[in-house]
C-alpha cells in the first residue's frame, strides 16, 4: 500500500511496484492452489488470478487512512492494501497467527490497523456497510475515501441499488470498483444483466461512471487515482467498471461447464502482468534482472508465508465462544 | 439516617419517555445519531422523534429511503467507523428486508474476524399486533432475533424501560435491538424525573406470587398482570410475573428461582407457538427446573396463522387475559 | 373495467365511463373516511383521493385474462378492475362478505376471478410476484400482460431493481407502473432519489421508461394502451412513471409536518376529475345533467356498498385457522 | 400366497437421487420448472441440477441473476400463475434475502386473501456446516422456517426421502421448502428402480430402541446413529433415533409416542441451542410426556457462535456423536 496517491508521472520504482505487487498477488494464489490440493486450506478458495491489475491498481488511490472492503475473492486486495503474507496465509491455514485467528479462512479477511473491512462473502453484502462507512466519515468531517470492490453478479442485488441510491443522496466518499470478469460463478453476464454496459447504471443514480481496461494496471491506477480524489474533495461517489477476467475456475469444486476454454485463451493474451512486464521493458524500466530479482523476492516472501503458516499454531478450543460479544 | 431525597414523579407516555431517551442521548453524545425512514420531517412513524429534527437537524436526525437493507446495512458501517448510530426500522416485518446485514454481518463482524471490531449499533422497531393492521404488519419476530449469538434483544414494557433502555444499549458495545409494541405508545406510566439507564442484565418480577410463575415481555406484560389479578380476585391464585426484558440472553437464573418456588409457570408470548420464544423458556425451565415441577409448562402464544384485520378474529388470535387465566386454571388443575 | 382496450378515438360514452370510474373512487373513499372516524373502518387506510387518474387510465389497457398487482392504497384499482363496491366496503369493515371475508382490510384486496393479486403492504414486495406472473404467461404462452403498480417510494427498494432487471432481461410481459405522488409517508422524492427523474431509471435495465401527466385520465390511458400493446405483444416490459399527487394525509395517523398547504392547493387546481369534467363540457360530451346523474348514481353504490357492508356478518371464530393450509 | 416382487436395488447419492426426482418431475408435468442461481450452465452450485439443462432447455433449467428476493418473488408469482416452480436457493444463508417474499408473501396470501389462492411453490436450499466454509456459509436456519404458519418444512436425510421428497412437495398446493444438508450430497445410499414420492406426514423410527429417545433430522442423523451404536456397544444403551423429516408440522405423536416408552429423550439439532427447533421438540415434550418423562430432556446443539473456519474449531462448534453419547449418558444417569 502506497500512504501517497501516485502523481504523474509514475517513477520508475512505482511503476516496479505495481508490478512487484500484481506478481505477488498470483504467486500467493498459485501457492494457495496447491496448498489447497495439498488439504493445508479447505472450504470454499476463489482465485484472483488474471485480476491483478485491479486491486495492484485501484488500491494505490488510498491513503492509510481510507477504508477498503472486497468480497471472498479478497487476496490481492489484502495483500496490496499491507496485509502480510505470512499473517494471511496463516489464516488460508486456519491458524492463530492469522488475520482473523484462522476463524474467518479465505472468505473472511479482516484488519482493523488497515482499515480493511473484509472479506464478505454475501454478494453484495459489503455495499451496505461501506456506505456506513463513508458516513461515518462525513458526520465527523473526515477526508477520507471508502473504497468498495464488488463482482459484476453483484450488481443483480437489491442492495447495489440502494447503497448506489443512499451514497449518491447522501454525497457521500465512496468508491463503487466494479471489478467486471464477466461471470457470476458460471453465469455469464448476458444472461444476468438486461444492461450489460454496468457503468451506464450509475446514471439512475445520478451518479458519474467509468468504465476502465482492467487488464492494465496503470489505466487502472489512473482512474481510481482521478476518482478518489473527487470523491475525496466531496464531489460525492464514482462507479468505476472495470473489465478483467478470471483465469481459474469460481471456486475450487468448478467444472467450468458455462465456458470456452478459448475465451480464457483470448483473455490470457491481455494478461495484466505479461503486458505489463513488456511494456516496462519497452520503456527501459524493466530488464531480465530486475525481474529475475522480483520474481525471487516474491517467492522467497510466500516461501515464507507457507512456513509461517505451517508452523503456526491452532487457537484453543476453549476461545471459541470468546468475541461473540464484546468483553465489558 | 437521612431521609432519601426522591425526585419528583411524573406521568408520562411510553412515547414520550422514548422521546426523551432518544434527545438525551443526542446530547450527552456527539457520536450519536438516529436513521431511518420519516424519522425526521414525518416525525417517527410512531412519532417517538416528533421535533428531533427541529432540534438536532438534519445530519443527526437522517430521513432515508425506502432502502431497509442498506440504511441497517449502513448503520453497521456507520458503527465501525466510530458513530453511535440508533436505526429506527418502522417494523419487525420489514426488518425481514434487512436480516441478512443483522445476523451476517453486525452479529458476526466481531467472532469471525477474531475479535478485531465491534458494532455499537442499536436497533429500535415496533413489534406485534393488536391494532387491526393485518397479516404483513402484525409479526412478532423478536423470538427470532433472540436465537442470533452476537446480538442482544431488548423488550421494554414499561415507561420506565423505555426511557432507560437506550441509554443502556448506546453503550453496549456490541449491537441492541429494541422491540417496542405498537401497543405500547399511548400507555401512561410513572417516571422519575431522574430516571436514566437501567440495566439489562436482569428480568423483573412486576407482581410476586406463590402459586405460578407467568413468565412474558412486552406488549404481553399488561394482559399477564391483568390475568394475574383475576386470578387472585376470582380463584385465589397467586400469580407471581415476570418480565423477562433482555430475551437475549435470558435472564434464566430469575425463571429458575421463581419457577422452583411456584413449581409451575405459564409462559405467555405473543409470537406463535411453534418455534417461538415460549418454547426456549419452556425447555431451559425443563432443563433447570424438572424436578421443582408440579405441572408441566403451559404457553400461551398467538394462534398460527398471519393475523386478520379483522378485530374480533385479531383479538381471538393473540393471548388475551382470559386465555391466560384459562391456562393458569389448567397448571393448576394438574398434580405430578 | 373495460374487456377491451380502448382505441382511439374514444367514444363519448367511453369518456363518461373514465370519468364515472373516478368519481366512483373518489366517492367510495371519502365515505371511508367518514366511516374511519365512525370506528366502523379500523386499521390503517391509505386515500388515493387526488391520484384517480392513474387507476382510472391505465387499468383500461388491460383485458380480463391480464393480471393486476397493486400496493395498501388500492381501492381504486380493485373497483376499477371491477370488484363490486359493496364487496370492497364489506372487506373495509372487516366482514365475512368482503373479497377476503374481512381477513384483509383495506391494504389486502385480493380477487381471483378478477386476477387482482393485492393488497401488498410491505412496499415493493409486489414487484417479484408480479415478474412471476408474467413468467407463467410466458411459459404458457399465454399474450397476456401484467400490471403492477408501486410508488416513488418503492424505487428505492432493492427489489425494484431486481425485478425491473430480471423482466427486461426475460423479456417478460410486464407493465411497471409507477405511481410518482412526490412523497413516500412524509419523504418527498428529493430526499429519497439521487435521481429524481425516475423514467431515466429504466435505462439502466434497457427498458423503456416514459413519464406521463398523472392528472390527465386520458393522457394515462394513452400510454397505458400503447405500453400494453407492446408489452402483450412481446416487445419486453415498459416502465411507465405517472406524475400525480395525494391530496390527503399518507394514512388517517399523519399530521403532514413535511409538506406546505400551499402545495396541496396547487395540485388541486389540476384535479383529474375537475380538468377533466371541464374538458368534456367543453367538448361537449358532458352536461350539468349527466354529471349529476353520474353523481347521484355513484352516491347511491356508495350508500348501498356502506348498507351492504354495515348489514354484513363476521367470519365465525372457529374459521380462524382455516385456510392456512389449501384443505387437502 | 405370492411372493412380492422387489424392484432392483442399486446404491446410489443423494445429489444422484435429488437429480433423478428433478429429473422425473419436468417428465411428469409441464408445469414444473427449475429456477436458481447457476442450475443451468453451472449445473448447480452442488451439482444436483448437472445434466438437466441439456436435457430440458433454457426455459425449464433456468439461471437467474443474483437477485434471491425477486427470483423467489417470481417463483411465488410463476406458482399463482398456475405452474409448479422449484427454486433453488443456493444456501439457506442467501435465503434471508429472500425472507419476506417467502413469509410475508407465500406464507401468507392463501389466509389473508380468504382461502382464494394457494402457492403451489417448492424452495430448496442447502443448509448447515461442517465443510470449513465458515461464518456466513454455515447456518441452519430451517428452524426459523419451521416457526412460520402456512408453510411446509422438510429435510430429507436418507437417499430414498432425497429422491421422493421432491414429488410428495410438488403435489402439495401450499409452499414447501425441503433443506438439503450440505453434508449429504456425497451420501451413498440404497435406492430401489422404482422409488417414487414419499409421505410427508410422518417421522421415521430409524433405529428402535427401548432406552433413550434421540430425536434428530437431516444432517444430524448420521451422528445420532453412529452415538447410538456407540452407546448399545459401549454402555450398553439402547437408543431408539427419530428422524424427524418434516419440520413444520412436527409429527408430535411419533416423537410422543417413544418418549412415554423410553422415558428419556436427547434432541440432535445443529441450529444453535437458544430458540432453536431443539427448543420446541423439548417443550412439545414437556407438555405432552411430562409425566412419563425420567429425566428432563436434553439437548445437543450448535455452540452459540457464529461458525468459524478452522476446522477443530468447526468441530467443536458442531454437534457430534461423541458429544451426543455424552448427553445420553447425563439423562440416564438421572433419575426422577
Ligand atoms: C447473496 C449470495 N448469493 C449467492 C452466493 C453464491 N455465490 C458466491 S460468489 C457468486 C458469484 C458472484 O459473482 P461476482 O459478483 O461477479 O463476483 P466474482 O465471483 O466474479 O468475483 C455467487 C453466486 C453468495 N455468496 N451470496
Ligand atoms: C418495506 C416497507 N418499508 C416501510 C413501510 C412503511 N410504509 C408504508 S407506505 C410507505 C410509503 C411508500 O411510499 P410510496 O411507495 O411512494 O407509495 P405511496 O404511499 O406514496 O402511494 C412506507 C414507508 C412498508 N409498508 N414496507
Ligand atoms: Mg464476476
Ligand atoms: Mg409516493
Amino acid at each position: 500500500m502506497s500512504t501517497q496517491p501516485a502523481t504523474a508521472p509514475a517513477t520508475a520504482a512505482h511503476r516496479l511496484e505495481l508490478l512487484r505487487q500484481m506478481l505477488r498477488i498470483r504467486r500467493f494464489e498459485e501457492k494457495c492452489a496447491e496448498l489447497y490440493s495439498a488439504g493445508k486450506i479447505r472450504g470454499f478458495l476463489h482465485l484472483y488470478i488474471g485480476e491483478e491489475a485491479v486491486a495492484a491498481g485501484a488500491l494505490q488511490a488510498l491513503t492509510a487512512d481510507d477504508a477498503v472492503l472486497a468480497t471472498y475473492r479478497e487476496h490481492g486486495h489484502a495483500l496490496v492494501r499491507g496485509m502480510a503474507a505470512d499473517v494471511l496465509m496463516a489464516e488460508m491455514f486456519g491458524k492463530a497467527q492469522g488475520c482473523c485467528r484462522g476463524r474467518g479462512g479465505s472468505m473472511h479477511l479482516f484488519d482493523g490497523a488497515l482499515r480493511f473491512y473484509g472479506g464478505s462473502a454475501i454478494v453484495g453484502g459489503g455495499l451496505p456497510l461501506a456506505v456506513g462507512l463513508a458516513l461515518a466519515d462525513t458526520l465527523q468531517h473526515r477526508a477520507r475515501v471508502t473504497a468498495c470492490f464488488f463482482g459484476d453478479g453483484a450488481v443483480a442485488e437489491g442492495e447495489f441499488h440502494e447503497a448506489m441510491n443512499l451514497a449518491s443522496l447522501w454525497k457521500l466518499p465512496v468508491l463503487f470498483l466494479c471489478e467486471n470478469n464477466l461471470y457470476a460463478m458460471g453465469t455469464r453476464i448476458e444472461r444476468a444483466q438486461a444492461q450489460t454496459d454496468l457503468a451506464r447504471k450509475a446514471a439512475a443514480y445520478a451518479m458519474p461512471g467509468k468504465t476502465v481496461d482492467g487488464m492494465d494496471v496503470e489505466a487502472v491506477e489512473a482512474a481510481a487515482v482521478r476518482a478518489a480524489a473527487h470523491v475525496r474533495n466531496g464531489g460525492g461517489p464514482i462507479f468505476l467498471e472495470f473489465r478483467t477476467y478470471r483465469y481459474r475456475a469460481h471456486s475450487m469444486f468448478d467444472a467450468e461447464l458455462y465456458r470456452d476454454k478459448r475465451e480464457v485463451e483470448e483473455w490470457k493474451t491481455r494478461d495484466p502482468i505479461a503486458t505489463f512486464d513488456a511494456r516496462l521493458r519497452l520503456e527501459g524500466v524493466l530488464t531480465d534482472e530486475t525481474r529475475a530479482a522480483l520474481d525471487r523476492a516474491v517467492e522467497k516472501e510466500m516461501d515464507e508465508a507457507v512456513r509461517f503458516a505451517d508452523a503456526g499454531t491452532l487457537e484453543p478450543i476453549e476461545d471459541l465462544t470468546k468475541d461473540v460479544y464484546t468483553p465489558r | 439516617m437521612a431521609t432519601e431525597v426522591r425526585a419528583p414523579v411524573r406521568t408520562v407516555t411510553y412515547r414520550e419517555a422514548l422521546r426523551d431517551a432518544h434527545r438525551e442521548a443526542l446530547q450527552r453524545d456527539p457520536r450519536v445519531f438516529l436513521m431511518g425512514e420519516d424519522v425526521g420531517r414525518y416525525g417517527g412513524s410512531y412519532a417517538v422523534s416528533k421535533g428531533l429534527l427541529e432540534e438536532f437537524g438534519p445530519d443527526r436526525i437522517r430521513d432515508t429511503p425506502l432502502s431497509e437493507s442498506t440504511f441497517v446495512g449502513a448503520g453497521i458501517g456507520a458503527a465501525l467507523g466510530g458513530m453511535r448510530p440508533i436505526v429506527e426500522v418502522m417494523t419487525v416485518n420489514f426488518s425481514l428486508l434487512a436480516l441478512d446485514q443483522i445476523v451476517n454481518n453486525a452479529a458476526t463482524i466481531r467472532h469471525m474476524s477474531g475479535g478485531q471490531f465491534s458494532v455499537p449499533l442499536v436497533i429500535r422497531m415496533a413489534t406485534g399486533a393488536g391494532k387491526q393492521l393485518a397479516a404483513q404488519h402484525a409479526h412478532s419476530f423478536e423470538g427470532w432475533y433472540a436465537h442470533i449469538p452476537g446480538l442482544r434483544i431488548v423488550a421494554p414494557a414499561t415507561v420506565e424501560d423505555a426511557r432507560g433502555m437506550l441509554w443502556t444499549a448506546l453503550e453496549d458495545p456490541d449491537p441492541v435491538i429494541i422491540f417496542e409494541h405498537q401497543t405500547l405508545y399511548n400507555m401512561e406510566g410513572p417516571l422519575a424525573a431522574d430516571a436514566g439507564a437501567v440495566d439489562l442484565d436482569r428480568a423483573a418480577v412486576r407482581r410476586q406470587g406463590r402459586d405460578v410463575s407467568l413468565v412474558t415481555y412486552g406488549g404481553s406484560l399488561g394482559k399477564a398482570l391483568q390475568a394475574a389479578d383475576q386470578l387472585a380476585a376470582g380463584d385465589g391464585i397467586d400469580a407471581e410475573v415476570i418480565d423477562l426484558r433482555t430475551l437475549r440472553p435470558l435472564d434464566t437464573a430469575t425463571i429458575l428461582a421463581s419457577v422452583r418456588r411456584t413449581r409451575r409457570a405459564v409462559i405467555v408470548d405473543e409470537g406463535w407457538r411453534s418455534g417461538g420464544l415460549s418454547a426456549e423458556i419452556s425447555a431451559r425451565i425443563m432443563e433447570g427446573a424438572f424436578y421443582d415441577l408440579d405441572a408441566p409448562v403451559a404457553r400461551v402464544c398467538t394462534a398460527e396463522v398471519p393475523i386478520p384485520y379483522a378485530k374480533h378474529l385479531e383479538d381471538a388470535a393473540l393471548p388475551q387475559a382470559a386465555t391466560i387465566v384459562d391456562a393458569v386454571r389448567g397448571v393448576m388443575g394438574q398434580h405430578a
